[in-house]
């Protein structure tokens, strides 16, 4: 792997939905090494419908997905290619599917050829580094929504990807598990891409913004300042500007 | 809501491994249900209250359990003593219970609930997963423990998707009555439950594809059972024999 | 509709577990991993309609729909009715260990009967999708209850009256299993026929 | 009803999660008649759970919902409340159930003692006003999540409610049905209370602003100019900031 090589590249990619004729998406260019990126845009732009694509879970009309420099193709490629990116859903109760944490955390490892005792190992230590100790025998769906998607990220980083694409994970959270989740973030690794709707949040974990506008994936302008003036109250408050 | 009340706690029965659990309350469960005289299944049903006791469940929760078991022998109370025939009878008034009939209700009534003891000491104390787990591990269709485990997991999820829909229903004006109105509404509100599982389904297997699924779901090792679980097996085993053993006794004395 | 545990005989047991043995064994072979998630989830959903109470009369009724879980799932809906059944034994201790067998094949069985007979029927006119549901939902339930009634008659012949009471008694329920089982279907077939695969 | 008898009234009340100790709202204090009241504060402070409780979903550990001067006691009070406030959820998702558009609308004027034809034409109307016409046989399932919200809000209009309380309703719209829910809410002639992130869409659509501060339901001042200024980029996309 040449040093230029991006982890992930896509070139010329275009989507339509099934059925439509209009494009969500259209030649969009990227990629990606090691930053860390955050991705933002309207509701309905198409920003987790990348993600699918990437994941090879939705096919691109037209353009490709390259991994370390190879064009993905069939179900095999993008099969390789999921044991080195980690996708978080938005929803959490889609993405734990076991009955207890430790269940969940070990089915990535366990199915990437890790032995039982293995996959345990691994799983109680990503764990502990997600400061989930003790958690391992506790039943999945009476966990709160922030336990679930730490659990549901530490299901992921036990397959020790090399990216991470994490669609809204601040969303549902309340204040102390958003700050722990930055903390976390902060401290791994891993590239990552973050779909989010909070500025604050991408501020506090990425170094570059990308935004989805008139169907192109475009990098925004870097600390471009910007400043809202509104009357009124209790600005304080955390909230959200409508387009 | 659906909950697992008595699964909680330290007693004894709940350290125990669950593949003996499993095994103890296969055993004891079949010897009380075949039985058919009176000194085993009271006797059995004294045993597994003993056992009851021992887990320490909340009593509460339990008398509401009985309630809901006993409903069957409830109906059978109510038809067998008019129905079975047999010569023997009793008259009450205008009826002729028959002596059979009530002997067989009472009899069914102690077997009953001394199963239902057994398998709330043995298996209530136990979470669904680590008897999913249990039985895998004495040998179950891998298939069908998953089935077991996947379903168990998204059951509560189901169960609050049906309640949101039909809070939704409440909050406009809707109550149940035997009309027409009421089956479509519960109609539209499980047939929506239903499309929401099956999108749900397809969301969940694509979380499995993407982390390395292939078709072979690989189980986590568990540790192995004791020596106490071993002891534990075989008190349950020594009860069930006792009991079988006074059942053939019983039998060949008749 | 359970019986619980400690009223049938031995053979009467036996055979109830030998039969739900094979049908759920057929009901796996036939199941592929990439439909256990969806299997899981009506299994789930089959258990979340058991505890919906309808009024009937003055009284009111839990769902069945064992009829409607054939349609869907075919023979797929054995193993989901029997880990549906077994869920309940743990969470509410409804039926028994033992008493499992018979219990899944007197559900299990007329579903998938039903489901095999009336799916080819919701290809047809919205109409015929109505009578099809309706008797799959109704004959399941009609079905169940007749072997439920067999196997107390098997067990002690004592037991005959009693078991044509339960039939009767059971009539009114079966006629809103067909009901609902009917609303269901044209709710799918309206919402989202994939389910029934209508689509393919 | 005297003039000065508000149309919904909380005195004191309040409000524990079951199993934890800590007060979510403590002793809250709030009349509304006519007027349209904006609602913001964190994640997790107890937006959603006040409007539970008004609607008797919930019930307060202390204090009492009085509707037109009357208390509300038991289930058959707040059965005749839930007839004149309308409570539109957070997720849409979680409010329509029925096959089709119209069925779903005519549904609550059913349950009121409509008859068939009566609930069609209102239904009618109601879709009209809110310019969905056309809509009536459209499968409810498959529209698009800004029209769901929209025929879930006329769910709810056509019951006629005095009051309505609204759940984030401009959550995941785009932008022009964000526009054209704003210009709906401001010709309806109902009273509400709006929960919403979104200060821009709460200043167009209420004439007060709320907040939950310390477990009270406190009154913003009015007309406070507040600036946010913050380093990032695209502060023209719609954002959030944390708390
Ligand atoms: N299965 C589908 N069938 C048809 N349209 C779909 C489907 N899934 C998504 N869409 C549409 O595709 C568009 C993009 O959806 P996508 O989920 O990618 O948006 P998003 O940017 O992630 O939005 P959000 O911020 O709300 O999550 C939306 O307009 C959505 O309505
Ligand atoms: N069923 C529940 N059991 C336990 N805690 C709950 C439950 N429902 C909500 N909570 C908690 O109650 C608090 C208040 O929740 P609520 O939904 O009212 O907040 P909110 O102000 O509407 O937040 P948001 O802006 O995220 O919608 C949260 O901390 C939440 O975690
Ligand atoms: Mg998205
Ligand atoms: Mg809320």
């Amino acid at each position: 792997m040449t040093s230029d090589q991006p982890l992930l590249e896509l070139r010329n990619l275009s989507y339509s939905l099934p059925g439509k004729n209009s494009r969500l998406l259209d030649t969009v260019n990227f990629r990606i090494s090691n930053e860390r990126i955050g991705l933002i845009g309207p509701n309905g732009c198409g920003k987790t419908t990348l993600f699918q694509i990437i994941m090879g879970l939705l096919k691109a009309s037209e353009g490709e997905v390259l991994l370390e420099g190879k064009t993905m193709t069939g179900e095999k490629d993008f099969r390789m290619l999921r044991s080195k990116l980690g996708f978080l859903f938005q929803d959490s109760d889609d993405q734990l599917f076991s009955p207890t944490v430790l269940e969940d955390v070990a089915f990535g490892p366990l199915n990437h050829g890790a032995t039982p005792d293995e996959a345990r190992t691994l799983s109680i230590r990503t764990l502990e580094q997600l400061g989930l100790n003790g958690f391992e025998d506790r039943i999945t769906h009476r966990l709160s929504g922030g336990e679930k998607k730490l659990v549901a990220l530490a299901t992921i980083l036990s397959m020790r990807p090399k990216l991470l694409l994490l669609d809204e994970p601040s969303n549902n959270l309340d204040p102390a598990t958003r700050e722990r989740l930055i903390n976390i973030l902060r401290g791994l690794d891993q590239a990552h891409i973050i779909i989010s709707h909070d500025l604050d949040f991408l501020a506090s974990t990425c170094t570059r913004l990308y935004t989805i506008q008139d169907r192109q994936l475009i990098r925004c302008k870097q600390k471009q300042v910007h400043s809202h003036e509104h009357i009124h109250p209790y600005g304080d408050q955390p909230h959200q500007h409508g387009t | 809501m659906i909950d697992e009340p008595f699964a909680s706690g330290s007693t004894l029965f709940h350290k125990r491994d669950t593949r003996v659990k499993l095994v103890g309350a296969a055993a004891i469960s079949l010897v009380l249900a075949l039985c058919s005289s009176f000194l085993v299944a009271v006797t059995g049903c004294i045993i597994t209250a003993m056992m009851l006791i021992l887990s320490k469940p909340d009593l509460k929760l339990v008398s509401k359990r009985i309630i809901g078991v006993n409903i069957f022998t409830f109906f059978i109370w109510l038809t067998l003593p008019l129905t079975y025939g047999g010569s023997e009878t009793l008259t009450f008034s205008m009826f002729n219970l028959s002596m059979d009939g009530i002997r067989l209700a009472a009899l069914i009534t102690v077997k009953t609930n001394g199963i239902f003891f057994c398998i709330l000491a043995l298996l209530a104390t136990s979470t669904t997963a680590s008897l999913g787990h249990g039985l895998e591990k004495l040998g179950f269709p891998k298939k069908l423990c998953f089935l077991l485990l996947f379903s168990y997991r998204q059951l509560f999820v189901i169960n609050q998707e049906y309640h949101r829909l039909l809070r939704a229903a409440k909050l406009r004006g809707f109550s149940p009555a035997n009309t027409m109105h009421t089956y479509r509404t519960y109609s539209h509100l499980f047939g929506m439950t239903l499309v929401k599982s099956w999108n749900r389904a397809e969301r969940v297997h694509q979380a499995m594809l993407l982390r390395g699924f292939n078709g072979r779901l690989i189980p986590l090792n568990q540790s192995p059972p004791g020596k106490a679980d071993y002891f534990f097996l075989i008190i349950m085993l020594l009860i069930s024999l006792f009991l079988a053993g006074l059942s053939l006794f019983c039998y060949n004395s008749l | 509709m359970h019986i619980s545990e400690g009223i049938l005989s031995a053979p009467v047991l036996a055979g109830g577990a030998v039969l739900t043995t094979l049908g759920t064994a057929v009901g796996l072979k036939k199941l592929d991993y990439d439909r256990i998630m969806t299997v899981s989830l009506f299994s789930a959903a089959f258990f979340v309609a058991s505890l919906i109470h309808v009024p009937v009369g003055p009284g009111s009724v839990h769902l069945l729909l064992g009829g409607l879980l054939g349609i869907i799932l075919g023979w797929g809906a054995f193993p989901a009715i029997v880990v549906a059944l077994a869920l309940q034994t743990i969470f509410f201790q409804y039926g028994g260990m033992i008493v499992l067998g018979v219990n899944g094949f007197t559900i299990a069985g007329p579903a998938v009967l039903c489901g095999l007979i009336f799916r080819p029927w919701l290809k047809g006119s919205r109409k015929q999708q109505m009578i099809a549901g309706f008797l799959a939902g109704f004959f399941a339930m009609f079905l169940s209850a007749l072997l439920i009634g067999a196997a107390l008659y098997l067990s002690d012949r004592g037991f005959l009256r009693a078991a044509g009471l339960l039939l009767v008694s059971h009539l009114p329920v079966m006629i809103i299993e067909g009901l609902i089982t009917m609303f269901v279907v044209t709710f799918l077939a309206k919402v989202q026929p994939e389910i029934l695969s209508l689509n393919n």
